[in-house]
Parts: structure tokens; C-alpha cells; sequence
């Protein structure tokens, strides 16, 4: 298993967030969570890279535990984050956000390499290198975030709500790329409240639902489960 | 019971440029129109009085800019006001003051190689003895920050900068103990002479005793260095700013902490590199202050501290053009006041200075807007 | 409630049983010293404690004063009300002293004069110049204080008169420092002076302590144009002007009162200068170099002008209890009033406001050090 | 160690044992009585009660009972300094504290009170009724037109700030010429009344000067609040760090101008640098305690009523408070001027307390202890920045003096190197000062439940 949680239990102050989540990920999977709001998506994603404490429970990557690495520790063994709206450096240029994704690696040429890669999957961001990270549009912006989460050359790529506030031809586009950075050998863990693009692209899905997960299966079970469909689908 | 809603009178809205909205512009224009009337008159009057009272503006300026640069740094990093800055300078000018008094740093190259170019030689002690201060200030710097800031990085802010000023109350008390520098003034010895010319009709070289012609201009060695060393430090910080690795983790580190960390950055070590480089410059600047006001004291860094904070907030603070620009219009400032209106009053028009830019400009003049809370 | 009422009968015993230790004590004299030795104004705190200590400290080897060992308490007042005020109520209703010297700045002096007067408490103030410090608003005379030092306007008199009549100068200019008392005081009475003598001023300008750079007010002389420069300040304001006016090339002269004296005083800078002083620090008169010798043994730094006051005070103080014949505050007044002492800063004598009367000396700076210039009686 | 050491401790120990007894039996509630079959409320007459026995306590300690006194003057000066810091901290707390703007300007309007109060009791003992008779007017007047002009921008919308800013402006500077015609007019007519200053006359003594005192001391107050009021108007508008350096900037302006104030401003009898002498010293624990517990009364009431609501919610999220409804910018000022109101009055009880006034006790320097004093004793807490005030003033200038003395004469110098190391460890310790957000007795809070459980046949 490339990524084990668990039992995480977390608290935000006296506020129970996660209520004992267990869940892997293998090599070269997608794995989605997907969940209403609240129910505990992005806490488990801020968990596993680093931003918050659980009080019990373990998070064991390629066998070791990093339950309470601090973040940056966490993205020098391979797991990249990309949060929740984005979150770009707006005062920074774009080849200056990309630069930040790619901290952890000291080689310049290397850096280059991969700012290519990047390039490559979005040729926009390229048009734009020197335009301020705070000046791109919401399209643009995921774009960037995610190219800045493939900079650290990671083995576990989280991504947060990429769909978030996105046209659905952006939408469409976003999923695509995801696609083709996991079969770059990258495995992904998506969080999404966009249920059935996200179940579309995913191999496993759990489904959470107020800090505890609900099902669990693979994600072409789940979209089949009525209850998904009711709750998530809207079918 | 029922509640009586009585109707109320629609409001009128006060269009920007209505006669209401004007008002309070031609307040702003009046007072700037005075001070300009003030300014102007008195270059047509005395246009030689005014240029010097421009290059004596200057020193003060740059000298600020010094101290500008560090509290801007580190606000713009941590949104922490580091009242302990102001005492970083002080023994920034201490050390400097001790090295050359005791251990005659800033002529060690003259002891081990006496045949070398005096003017060579002094030029190599005098940037020892700033290196030397430097170094300590950085070292205190980064103590400090790592003692009594770090553990209140999570804290509600007030206790960190309560914490600055028991930081910054602490050094100066000690430092004012008797076996410490204690409370005396102390005559600075400079590490090398004075030099002054004047301009008159070409540039003449001052003798000692000289005194220069009524219509000349008189400039020192100590402002070309002051000025020369505040633009190396300028151009240097915008080159780590823009230019390296460590420069941009500093703003992505100071826009936004969590996400900085998740691209692997050491946000902790970034801000003590922060607080390190602002100390470094604190450090030159208490040298270069000890040596163009040569008398130091314990308290030294209190008001020069000061000044250069509120420079820093009028050129926008977070902003390093904006603290340069800033500290620029704060000498300019004090030193028109002190010439054209009156001495005693400088502080208190530094800080209606001040004061007038930010009802301008909310944020000060290179400021971005503030974010809204999150 | 009831805890809390036993606690206060607890208390209050507690205190009536401290009041009882803390009073007669038979064979000691308790003297309080009140400096400034922290807050935000430093100033020359150390100095004077330690002119004070060592005059206590001789004294107490000759066997005390009365046969009683004087014992010294030394309190922060920090150059400042309301601490000067804590540190006054403090040894007085505390520690049951009768006799205070201090404070040093004349904005701690008056309120802690007040204190002291109304408590019949005889203080000895070293340094402080303002008038106030010893007679009230109403131009009364305070029973119990008194001071060491010369008072603003006869400085500034003094200094005035040497510029005009010695000097031969006509034209003046004045700095001042408006928040400081001291200066004030003293640049307003020369300026008096000087244009009743005939003089003019041609130019004045303020700072403030905290200013580092003079180059405006440098600027300004340089317009005025005149003879003189009067800076009644201390030595550090005095370094950092006159190095400054000699970077610029300027060669007016510049004049002061005793703030100038000091070891730290840059005699490079200032050279040409002259001031108003008590003594001269190279004056051959024996107490001054016994002094000035027994300060640097015991401390090993050169006595300034609030440490001889310091030490002149206390020894003064010392002295009329001696005279008085015993430790009651009303007969040593009267002793003081009628004292003649021979002091380092010269022979003291008091006028009916409990202000010194004794001869000033005119010092001039020159490079090699400060010289004795002339003599100005009162 | 010495025992008056020990008793300087005990001292720390009981004035809070005393503070806290006080806000108990201020806070009492008493089982109604019942009287003749009928039920009589009787907790408000307890607590008055016991509040003047709370007073009379500190008073028979204070009074010299033929050479018998509990208390002696260093002790009481030391408590009227806790009462004036108390009043200076309180203001500061709920414009800080409760409010969320960051001042540095409370030493400014303290300044101001004092001076302001101390010229009107100076003048009025020098045989001059000018000093009250112009700020009294002008005072009283100012605020009127202020609140005329404010009933009048109250009609406008999007009004630019600096526009009714000049607006007050030039209201208060019509107010304050007409004060000074009126005081030329009408001070002459009291004027013979007060005779000359060795011998006073009828009204310059005894309960005549109490008044005056007491008018000095609130109209001081209520133009310290009038100046906050023109002050925080525009500069309210700026971000916290800004609006905290802008008042610094007040702070230090008004430093400036005490020191000027016989050069450039006209008041020669407060002598700029060289401090004002002769100011009559009325202020005893009577005074001292009476507007103490007037500012928190006032201070608890405001936190109990809907304002004091709508300033804590400023504080917690401006955008939800102005989604509310409540006025954001009125709010802020409204707590900036009350805050400051508090620290004139307390300025003017200092005044009266000290005799003497110096800016030098009023330097910038000196500004930050009301700050670090809040934080001390917990944002946002009344009883903590009480209980910070008393405690600060007898560790600082009781316990510290009183030990340091006692060790060497070098050892008072590191007094205040003692207090910076307090200072950090606290904060270290605990950053959310010594009593966090607690309340006690009289000042708690009512904790207003989450949901309103509806009782039956309460329904309206």
C-alpha cells in the first residue's frame, strides 16, 4: 500500500471533525472521497499532509508513519497537496508559483524539466509566465495550483476540489488532465463534491458522510449504489 | 405589543462629487497647498539654505531606510511590529562601538601588513568591524525570534507584540546597567576621518579648520557612504526578493503560511532568515548612525527605531520600495520641519505627516489593500 | 467575607508591629538616595548614587555622624513623577527617613519637594536647577529643602555676562532644548541677560533630547551669522553639535553651562568653547583632587559634575546634622541656613531660598583639555 | 528575606483579595425579604451597602488615628495610581479588548485629562474662573454642535469620511472660540469672588473647590472624549496595525505639545518642559474611588447592554456585524470616545493626585503600560485588567522597590530589567493573560443561552 489512514480522530476544539477514518490508497490509483459539505473531506486531506494534528490515530506512508511529520517534511517524501480553492501565491508570478511547488528540489535544471512538464499538460500557464498569480482567472488559477502540486515530483497527489467554481468545459478539462498525470504513474487522491465526474475518473471511492466513512468499494460500485445515486448524483 | 415603525426620511446620498464630498478634499488640498506655498517660497528665497537642508534630509532618510527595511521584512512576514528592531540597531552601533575602541578591529590591516595603502587598509577595518556587527546583531536577531517570538507564532497576536516590547524594554534595560554600556553617552570614535568638500564654483576639498565660502554646498564622505551602502542594501534585497529561491519562499511564506508550508517550505526557518537579514541591516545601520552621529547611548535606538517604523508604515508596510520611499519622505520631512517650522514640533509633524497619507492612502503609499479577514 | 476581615486585622497587626521595628533604631542615621537609575529617561543616576555612596562611605569611616552610622537607601525614581513620588512616600512612611537626597531631574525634584516639605523631611537636591525645586508657586521658601547646585537664572546670567563683557560679543545665538528644565532654564535667563546687557540675539532654535542630527539647526546658525552659540546642554547634546558644526566647517564658538563637564566631553569638537562651572576638574584645590582621586579608587571611572554635587550634598546634608547636634529635621534646617562649607564645587553657603551661594568658574575647551579661564562671583 | 518585603507581598495579596471581595458584594444577590407578606428586593440596597463598606474599609485604614494608621501615604498614593491606571486600562480594554482596535493613543487622552482638569482647579485657585468657565462651555457646547452635525450627516449616505471629519472640525473650532468669548465674559463676574491666591477667597475653598474639582475632572473627561471623537473619525477607518500607529503618532503629538505648551500654545501657567507647579492636590480615596467605580459601573453596564453586543461582535467579524446591521463605524468610535473618556477622568484624578504635571509622565514610553497591563490581565476581561492595574502598581512600584532596596544599593537598577523578563515569561506562560476572559461577581456577564427554551404561556 502506497498510503494507509488509519482510525484518524480529529477535533477542532470540541468540535469532533473525524470520527475513526480508515481508508488506502495503492500504487498508481485514483482513489476519490467524495461527501456532502462538512463532512470531513478537506480535514482528512489537511490531515494526511500535514496541516493538522489528528489526536489519535495513523497515517503510514510507503510503510512509515508520518502521522505527525510537519508538512514540509511530508512533501520531501512525496505527497503533494493541492488545497482547497486553490490557494495560489496572488503576489507571485506564475513562474514564481510554479518555482515555490518545485522548493524541495534543489537542481535548477531539474526544476526547468519539470516546469516544462507542466507547460506541456497547460500550455496556458505558459502564455502567462509572467503574469501575477492573483491576476489569472478561476480556470487558470486550478490549472496553476495543480501544475504547482506536479512540481514536487510526488507519488501521492492530493487534490482538494479542483472542480470548485469551474465551467464545466474547465471541469472537463481539469479531469482530463488529472487522467493523464495518473497515468504518468502519480496515484491521486480526489477529494470532490463533484460526485459523478469524480467517480468517473476514480478506480475506489469512499464516501464520507460527518466524519465517518459511510461505503466504500469501487467507484463503479458506488455510483451503481442507490443511495449514492440519491444523495450524490441527483439521479 | 406592537412595535411603531415611523417612517423614516429617505437618505440623501452624497455624491462623490457633490459640494459635501468636496469638503473634506479641500481640507486635504488647503494643507497641502500651504505646505508647498511653504516649501517653494523659501527655495526662492534661499535656494542654498533649502539644497542643504535637502542633503542633511538625505542622510537622515537613508539612515532610516536602514532600520525601514528590517521592520518591513519581518512585518511583511510574521505581521509582527518588532519594537525589539530599534535595539537590534542599538547594539548593532555597540558592537562596532566596542570593537574598535577595545580590540582596534578597524585597523587590523595596518597591524599585519603596515606597508598597505592607509586608505585600502581602513576601508577593509571599517567593513570588519561592520561585518562583526552585523554577525551579532544576526545572532541576537535570530535568539530572540527563536526565544520569545517562535513559541507565539499560534498565540492571538497582542501577546507576541507584547512580547516584542518586553523584548525590546529587556535589552534596553539591561543595557543600561552599569556593567553592560550603562546609561552614559558615549563619544563614538570613528573608524576612519571625515572628509568634506564643498561645492561652490567646482568641488573643493575642506581642510581641516577651513571654513567653506557662504554660497557653497558641504557634503561628507559619511552621507556618500551612507547613501552608497542604503542602495547596495536596496538593490541587494531586491535581487533576494526576486531573484532566489529563499526571496520568493519569503512572500509566498508571508501571503499565505499554511500553503507555503504544503509546497515544502520551512516557513519557520524562512522567518528566521527574515529576522536575520533585517538584523543585518540594523546592524549596518547602527554603525553608520554611530558613525555620522557619533554619540552613543543605550537608548539610541529608541526614537530612530521609531521613525523608521512609521516610515515604514508610510511607504506601505510589507512594501521594500515603499519603506526606501518612505524613510526618504520621513527625512525630508523632519528636516524641512526642523529648518521651516520648528524643531520641537518635528516629531509631532512626522506624525500628522503620516497620519494625512493614510487617510489618503488607507495602506500607505506602495501598500496593496488589506485582505479581508479570513 | 469574613476570611477576608480576619485577613485585614491580620494585616494590620503585621504593620503596626513593622511600624514599631522600623522606627529609632539607635545607632543609625538612615539617608535615602533617590536617582534615577532606570525608566525612560535615563540620565545620570549611576553618577550620582555613587557621589552620594562615597561621601556616606567616608563619612561612616570616621565613625558616622553623631556616633550614629548612616545607613543609605537607594531608591529608583526614574527621573520621573510618579515613581520619583512612590520613591519619596516610599522612604519616608516606610523606612522612617529624614533625610533625602535626590532627586536628580528637577521634574522629580518638585513633586518629591512637596512630599518632603509637608512631611518635615529635609531633601538635598544635587542637581536640581528649576527654582521651583525650593520655592513654591507662591515664591515661599520650602522649610526643608535645598539644593547643591546653581540655580537656572544664575547661570545663564553668569554666562551671558562673559560673553558681553570678556568676550566682547554682540550677537548670540540659542539653542534650546524644550523639554528639558534644565536648559530651558538656563538659555531663557541668558537670553535675558545677554539683550539687557545689550547684546542681540540673533537666532534661537529647540530640539529635543532624543535628536541625533542637527544639521538644520546647524544650517540656521550658519545663516544668523553670530558671534556665539549658547548651548546650555549636556555633554552628549554638546558632542554631537559641535562634532557636527566642525564637520561643516563652521568655527563659531560654542558656550554652556555645567552640563558640559564631564571626562566624555569631545574636546576635539568643542575646543573654543567655554562654560559656566562649579569647579575646575583640574582646579589644584585639595578636596576636589582627593575627591576626584577617592571616586576613581573606588570606582575606577572619572567623577562629572552630578557626582561631585552628588558627593557635595551629602556631605553638606552630613555636615549640618553634625552642626545641628542631633537628628531633628527643624535644627538641622536651621544649621544648613547658617552653614559655610567648604565643598569640592567650592565654599557653600545658602541664600534665604535655599539656593547655594558660590562662585562660578569660567572653563575653556581646548583640545588638550579643559582650562581655567577666569572667576565670576555673585 | 525582610518582613517588609514580606508585607509589600501580603499587600499584592489583599488589594486583589479586596478587588475581588468588591466586585462580590457589588455582584450579591440576596434572597428577597419578605416584609409584612409582601416580597421587597433587597440585593440592589445589599450591594450599595456593601460597596460603602467596601469604601469605608480602605478609609478607616487610611485615616490617622492619633499616630495609629494602617495604611500610610506611600500606600495610598499607591492606590490612587492603581484607581487612575484601573481607569486607564478599563477604557483601554473595551476599545482594545472588546472592541479589537489596536490604541496606543489612551496615554494621549490621559495627558489631555490631566492638563485639561489641572489648568481649571490652577486657575480657579489663582483667582481666575476662566479655566472652567471655558472648557465647561466649550465643552458642553462642542458637544452639542457635534451632535447637531451628527443628526444632520445621519440623513446622508456615503458621506466621505474626511468630509464630516472637517465638518466636526470646524463645528468644534466654532465651539471653542464662542468658550472663549463667554469666558472673557462671564470669569470677571466670578472672578472677585475667589480672592487672591494667598488669600482665598470665599470659593476657592472648602466644598467650593470639591465642586470645582469635580466639574475640572469631568468636563477634562468629556473633552478628552470630544478630541477622541474628531481624532477617531477619520482614523478609525484605517486597518488595525495602521489606526495603532496613527494613535501612537497621537500619543507623541501630544507629548509635543505639553512640552510647547507656554511657547507655542497659549499656557503659560502650564510651563511646557519645566512642568506644571501649584496644581492644588484634592484627590483622595473618596474621589479616587468614587470615579473608579463610576468607570465600572459605566464600563459593565455598556458591556451588558446591547452595545456592548454589538462592540464585541465588531471585534469578532466586521463583515457579519455590518450583515447584522450594527453600525461598524459607529461602533468603533463609540467605544474609541467612551475608552477615551474614561482615561481624561482618570488624567484628571491624577493630576489632582501628583500636584505636579511633567510630560515627561506622559512620553510614549510610559503609553505602553496601559497596553501591556490589558494583555496582562486578559483581553477582554474587566475583572483581570482591574485586578492587572492594582496588581501591576503594587508589584512594580511596591513589592519590586521595597525587595531591590533591601539587596544593594546597585540592585534598584534592575528593576525594571526584572519587569520586561515578567512580562515575557507571562506571555510565554500564558498568552491569553493571567485571567483569560474570566469575570467575576459584579462584572460577569449575563451568558446569553444558545436557544431561547420557550416557556409556556409566556408567549406573547
Amino acid at each position: 500500500m502506497l498510503l494507509e489512514v488509519k482510525d484518524l480522530q480529529v477535533y477542532y476544539g470540541a468540535i469532533h471533525a473525524l470520527h475513526g477514518i480508515s481508508f488506502d490508497i495503492a500504487e498508481g490509483e485514483i482513489v476519490t472521497l467524495i461527501g456532502a459539505n462538512g463532512a470531513g473531506k478537506s480535514t482528512t486531506l489537511r490531515t494526511i499532509s500535514g496541516l493538522i494534528r489528528p489526536r489519535s490515530g495513523q497515517v503510514i506512508y510507503k510503510g512509515e508513519d508520518i502521522t505527525f511529520a510537519p508538512a514540509e517534511q511530508i512533501v520531501r517524501k512525496g505527497i503533494s497537496q493541492v488545497p482547497e480553492g486553490r490557494k495560489i501565491f496572488a503576489p507571485l508570478t506564475v513562474k514564481e508559483n510554479l518555482e515555490m511547488g518545485a522548493y524541495i528540489i534543489k537542481d535548477k535544471a531539474e526544476t526547468n524539466r519539470l516546469m516544462e512538464r507542466v507547460f506541456k499538460s497547460f500550455p496556458r500557464l505558459k502564455e502567462r509566465i509572467n503574469q501575477l498569480g492573483g491576476t489569472l482567472s478561476g480556470g487558470e488559477q486550478q490549472m496553476l495550483a495543480t501544475g504547482r502540486g506536479m512540481m514536487s515530483k510526488p507519488n501521492l497527489l492530493l487534490l482538494d476540489e479542483p472542480s470548485m467554481g469551474l465551467s464545466p468545459i474547465l471541469v472537463q478539462e481539469i479531469f482530463s488532465i488529472i487522467k493523464e498525470i495518473n497515468a504518468q504513474g502519480t496515484s491521486i487522491l480526489l477529494v470532490e463534491q463533484n460526485a459523478q465526474m469524480a467517480l468517473s475518473i476514480a478506480h475506489r471511492a469512499y464516501v464520507l458522510e460527518t466524519g465517518s466513512i459511510l461505503l466504500s468499494g469501487p467507484a463503479k460500485e458506488i455510483a451503481e449504489n442507490p443511495q449514492v445515486k440519491a444523495a450524490y448524483l441527483g439521479v | 405589543m406592537q412595535l411603531q415603525i415611523r417612517p423614516k426620511k429617505p437618505p440623501i446620498i452624497v455624491r462623490p462629487n457633490s459640494f459635501l464630498a468636496w469638503i473634506g478634499r479641500a481640507f486635504m488640498i488647503l494643507l497641502a497647498l500651504v505646505v508647498s506655498y511653504i516649501l517653494i517660497r523659501n527655495l526662492i528665497e534661499k535656494p542654498l539654505f533649502f539644497v542643504t537642508n535637502v542633503i542633511n534630509g538625505l542622510q537622515l532618510g537613508f539612515v532610516y531606510a536602514l532600520i525601514a527595511l528590517g521592520y518591513t521584512m519581518v512585518y511583511g512576514i510574521v505581521k509582527l511590529i518588532n519594537f525589539a528592531h530599534g535595539d537590534v540597531f542599538m547594539v548593532g552601533a555597540f558592537v562596532s562601538f566596542f570593537a574598535i575602541e577595545r580590540f582596534d578591529l578597524h585597523q587590523w590591516p595596518l597591524k599585519i601588513f603596515p606597508t598597505m595603502n592607509s586608505f585600502i587598509a581602513i576601508g577593509i577595518g571599517t567593513i570588519t568591524t561592520i561585518l562583526l556587527s552585523m554577525l551579532v546583531c544576526v545572532l541576537m536577531a535570530v535568539t530572540i525570534e527563536r526565544v520569545a517570538y517562535k513559541p507565539l507564532r499560534d498565540a492571538p497576536r497582542i501577546a507576541a507584540l507584547i512580547t516584542a516590547i518586553g523584548v525590546s524594554f529587556f535589552l534596553e534595560y539591561f543595557g543600561l546597567l552599569d556593567f553592560v554600556f550603562s546609561a552614559r553617552f558615549i563619544p563614538y570614535e570613528r573608524p576612519f576621518d571625515v572628509v568634506t568638500w564643498y561645492i561652490s564654483d567646482g568641488i573643493h576639498r575642506m581642510q581641516s579648520g577651513e571654513t567653506p565660502p557662504d554660497n557653497a554646498i558641504v557634503v561628507s564622505n559619511i552621507l556618500i557612504i551612507i547613501i552608497l551602502s542604503t542602495l547596495a542594501v536596496l538593490l541587494f534585497l531586491q535581487f533576494l526578493v526576486h531573484r532566489t529561491k529563499i526571496g520568493v519562499a519569503m512572500r509566498a511564506a508571508s501571503f499565505d503560511k499554511p500553503t507555503a508550508r504544503l509546497m515544502g517550505i520551512q516557513v519557520d526557518q524562512v522567518i528566521s532568515f527574515t529576522f536575520a537579514i533585517g538584523a543585518a541591516f540594523a546592524g549596518l545601520g547602527g554603525v553608520l548612525y554611530a558613525i555620522a552621529y557619533p554619540s552613543i547611548k543605550t537608548l539610541m535606538g529608541v526614537y530612530p527605531g521609531l521613525k523608521a517604523f512609521v516610515a515604514a508604515v508610510l511607504g506601505g508596510i510589507g512594501s521594500i520600495p515603499g519603506a526606501f520611499v518612505g524613510a526618504l519622505i520621513m527625512g525630508q520631512a523632519e528636516s524641512m520641519t526642523a529648518s521651516y517650522i520648528s524643531t520641537p514640533m518635528r516629531d509631532a509633524i512626522a506624525f500628522t505627516i503620516l497620519i494625512l497619507v493614510l487617510l489618503v492612502r488607507p495602506t500607505g503609499i506602495f501598500g496593496e489593500p488589506e485582505k479581508e479577514k479570513a | 467575607m469574613k476570611s477576608f476581615k480576619i485577613l485585614s486585622v491580620l494585616v494590620a497587626s503585621v504593620m503596626l508591629l513593622a511600624a514599631c521595628g522600623g522606627g529609632g533604631g539607635g545607632g543609625e542615621l538612615k539617608i535615602a538616595i533617590l536617582a534615577p537609575l532606570s525608566g525612560p529617561v535615563p540620565t545620570f543616576g549611576e553618577m550620582t548614587r555613587d557621589g552620594a555612596l562615597l561621601a556616606i562611605e567616608e563619612w561612616n569611616a570616621k565613625g558616622g555622624v553623631l556616633g550614629m552610622t548612616i545607613v543609605p537607601i537607594v531608591e529608583d525614581s526614574q527621573c520621573t513623577p510618579d515613581p520619583a513620588v512612590n520613591a519619596a512616600n516610599k522612604v519616608i512612611n516606610q523606612d522612617g527617613v529624614h533625610y533625602i537626597i535626590g532627586e536628580v531631574c528637577s521634574k522629580a525634584s518638585i513633586p518629591v519637594s512637596e512630599i518632603a516639605n509637608a512631611a518635615k523631611v529635609i531633601q538635598m537636591s544635587p542637581t536640581s536647577t528649576n527654582p521651583s525645586v525650593t520655592v513654591d508657586q507662591n515664591g515661599v521658601t520650602k522649610t526643608y529643602i535645598y539644593r547643591a547646585c546653581f540655580i537656572d537664572p544664575f547661570q545663564g546670567l553668569v554666562g551671558a555676562k562673559f560673553a558681553y563683557e570678556n568676550l566682547g560679543y554682540r550677537k548670540a545665538f540659542v539653542m534650546v532644548d524644550q523639554a528639558n528644565d534644565y536648559v530651558k532654564g538656563l538659555a531663557e535667563n541668558f537670553k535675558t541677560a545677554f539683550t539687557d546687557l545689550g547684546g542681540e540675539i540673533v537666532g534661537e532654535a529647540s530640539y529635543t533630547a532624543n535628536d541625533t542630527d542637527f544639521s538644520s539647526i546647524l544650517a540656521q546658525i550658519d545663516e544668523a551669522d553670530p558671534d556665539i552659540v549658547y548651548l546650555p546642554d549636556y555633554y552628549n547634546i554638546v558632542n554631537l553639535v559641535t562634532a557636527q558644526a566642525k564637520d561643516k566647517g563652521m568655527n563659531v564658538p560654542f558656550m554652556g553651562g555645567d552640563g558640559w563637564d564631564s571626562a566624555d566631553l569631545n574636546l576635539e569638537a568643542a575646543a573654543g568653547g567655554y562654560f559656566t562651572n562649579h569647579y575646575s576638574p583640574d582646579s589644584d584645590a585639595p578636596l576636589a583632587v582627593d575627591f576626584r582621586a577617592a571616586f576613581e579608587a573606588k570606582y575606577g571611572k572619572t567623577p562629572d559634575a552630578l557626582a561631585a554635587l552628588a558627593y557635595d550634598a551629602t556631605n553638606l546634608l552630613l555636615a549640618a546634622i553634625e552642626a545641628a547636634g542631633a537628628d531633628d529635621t527643624d535644627k538641622v534646617a536651621t544649621a544648613l541656613n547658617e552653614i559655610s562649607f567648604e565643598a569640592v564645587s567650592g565654599t557653600i553657603t545658602f541664600d534665604e531660598q535655599h539656593n547655594p551661594i558660590k562662585a562660578a568658574t569660567i572653563l575653556k575647551v581646548t583640545t588638550e583639555g579643559v582650562q581655567f579661564e577666569t572667576v565670576v562671583n555673585p | 528575606m525582610d518582613i517588609s518585603v514580606l508585607l509589600s507581598l501580603v499587600k499584592i495579596i489583599l488589594v486583589i483579595a479586596y478587588l475581588f471581595g468588591l466586585f462580590w458584594v457589588m455582584g450579591v444577590k440576596v434572597r428577597p425579604l419578605t416584609i409584612k407578606g409582601k416580597k421587597v428586593n433587597i440585593s440592589l440596597l445589599v450591594n450599595l451597602l456593601g460597596t460603602i463598606a467596601a469604601f469605608g474599609i480602605i478609609q478607616l485604614t487610611l485615616t490617622d488615628f492619633g499616630g495609629f494608621q494602617i495604611l500610610n501615604d506611600f500606600d495610598s498614593g499607591l492606590l490612587y495610581q492603581a484607581c487612575t491606571m484601573t481607569m486607564v486600562a478599563l477604557g483601554l480594554n473595551l476599545i482594545y479588548g472588546f472592541n479589537g482596535q489596536f490604541s496606543l493613543g489612551q496615554w494621549g487622552f490621559y495627558g489631555i485629562g490631566a492638563y485639561a482638569a489641572a489648568d481649571v482647579t490652577y486657575r480657579w485657585l489663582n483667582s481666575d474662573a476662566s479655566g472652567l468657565v471655558v472648557l465647561g462651555v466649550g465643552v458642553i457646547l462642542a458637544g452639542v454642535i457635534i451632535w447637531a452635525i451628527g443628526k444632520f450627516t445621519s440623513n446622508l449616505r456615503r458621506m466621505p469620511v474626511l468630509s464630516s471629519f472637517t465638518l466636526y472640525l470646524l463645528g468644534s473650532l466654532v465651539a471653542g472660540y464662542v468658550a472663549i468669548l463667554a469666558g472673557r465674559w462671564i470669569s470677571p463676574l466670578i472672578n472677585p469672588f475667589l480672592g487672591t491666591n494667598l488669600a482665598p477667597g470665599p470659593l476657592a475653598q472648602g466644598i467650593w473647590l470639591q465642586v470645582v474639582f469635580f466639574l475640572a475632572v469631568i468636563f477634562a473627561g468629556i473633552f478628552a472624549a470630544e478630541v477622541s471623537f474628531l481624532f477617531g473619525l477619520p482614523v478609525l477607518s484605517l486597518g488595525s496595525d495602521y489606526f495603532g500607529i496613527a494613535t501612537l503618532g497621537f500619543t507623541i503629538v501630544i507629548y509635543t505639545l505639553m512640552v510647547n505648551s507656554d511657547t507655542i500654545l497659549p499656557f503659560p501657567e502650564m510651563r511646557g518642559g519645566r512642568g506644571m507647579i501649584g496644581i492644588p492636590k484634592l484627590t483622595n480615596w473618596f474621589w479616587a474611588f468614587l470615579f473608579m467605580i463610576l468607570v465600572i459601573i459605566i464600563m459593565r453596564n455598556i458591556m451588558r447592554s446591547s452595545h456592548g453586543r454589538s462592540i464585541v461582535s465588531v471585534r469578532e467579524d466586521e463583515t457579519a456585524a455590518r450583515s447584522m446591521g450594527i453600525d461598524v463605524a459607529g461602533t468603533k468610535l463609540m467605544s474609541f470616545v467612551i475608552g477615551s473618556l474614561f482615561a481624561g477622568l482618570a488624567g484628571g484624578v491624577y493630576a489632582h493626585y501628583i500636584g505636579f504635571l511633567s510630560p515627561g509622565a506622559f512620553d510614549f514610553l510610559i503609553g505602553f503600560n496601559p497596553m501591556i497591563i490589558v494583555v496582562f490581565g486578559g483581553l477582554g476581561s474587566m475583572t483581570g485588567t482591574v485586578t492587572a492595574s492594582f496588581g501591576w502598581i503594587f508589584f512594580l512600584e511596591g513589592l519590586l522597590r521595597d525587595a531591590l532596596g533591601k539587596i544593594s544599593p546597585q540592585a534598584p537598577s534592575w528593576r525594571y530589567v526584572l519587569y520586561p523578563l515578567t512580562l515575557l515569561l507571562l506571555m510565554l506562560i500564558r498568552p491569553e493573560g493571567l485571567l483569560g476572559k474570566l469575570e467575576w461577581g459584579f462584572l460577569k456577564l449575563p451568558v446569553i443561552p444558545l436557544r431561547k427554551v420557550k416557556n409556556e404561556g409566556e408567549q406573547a
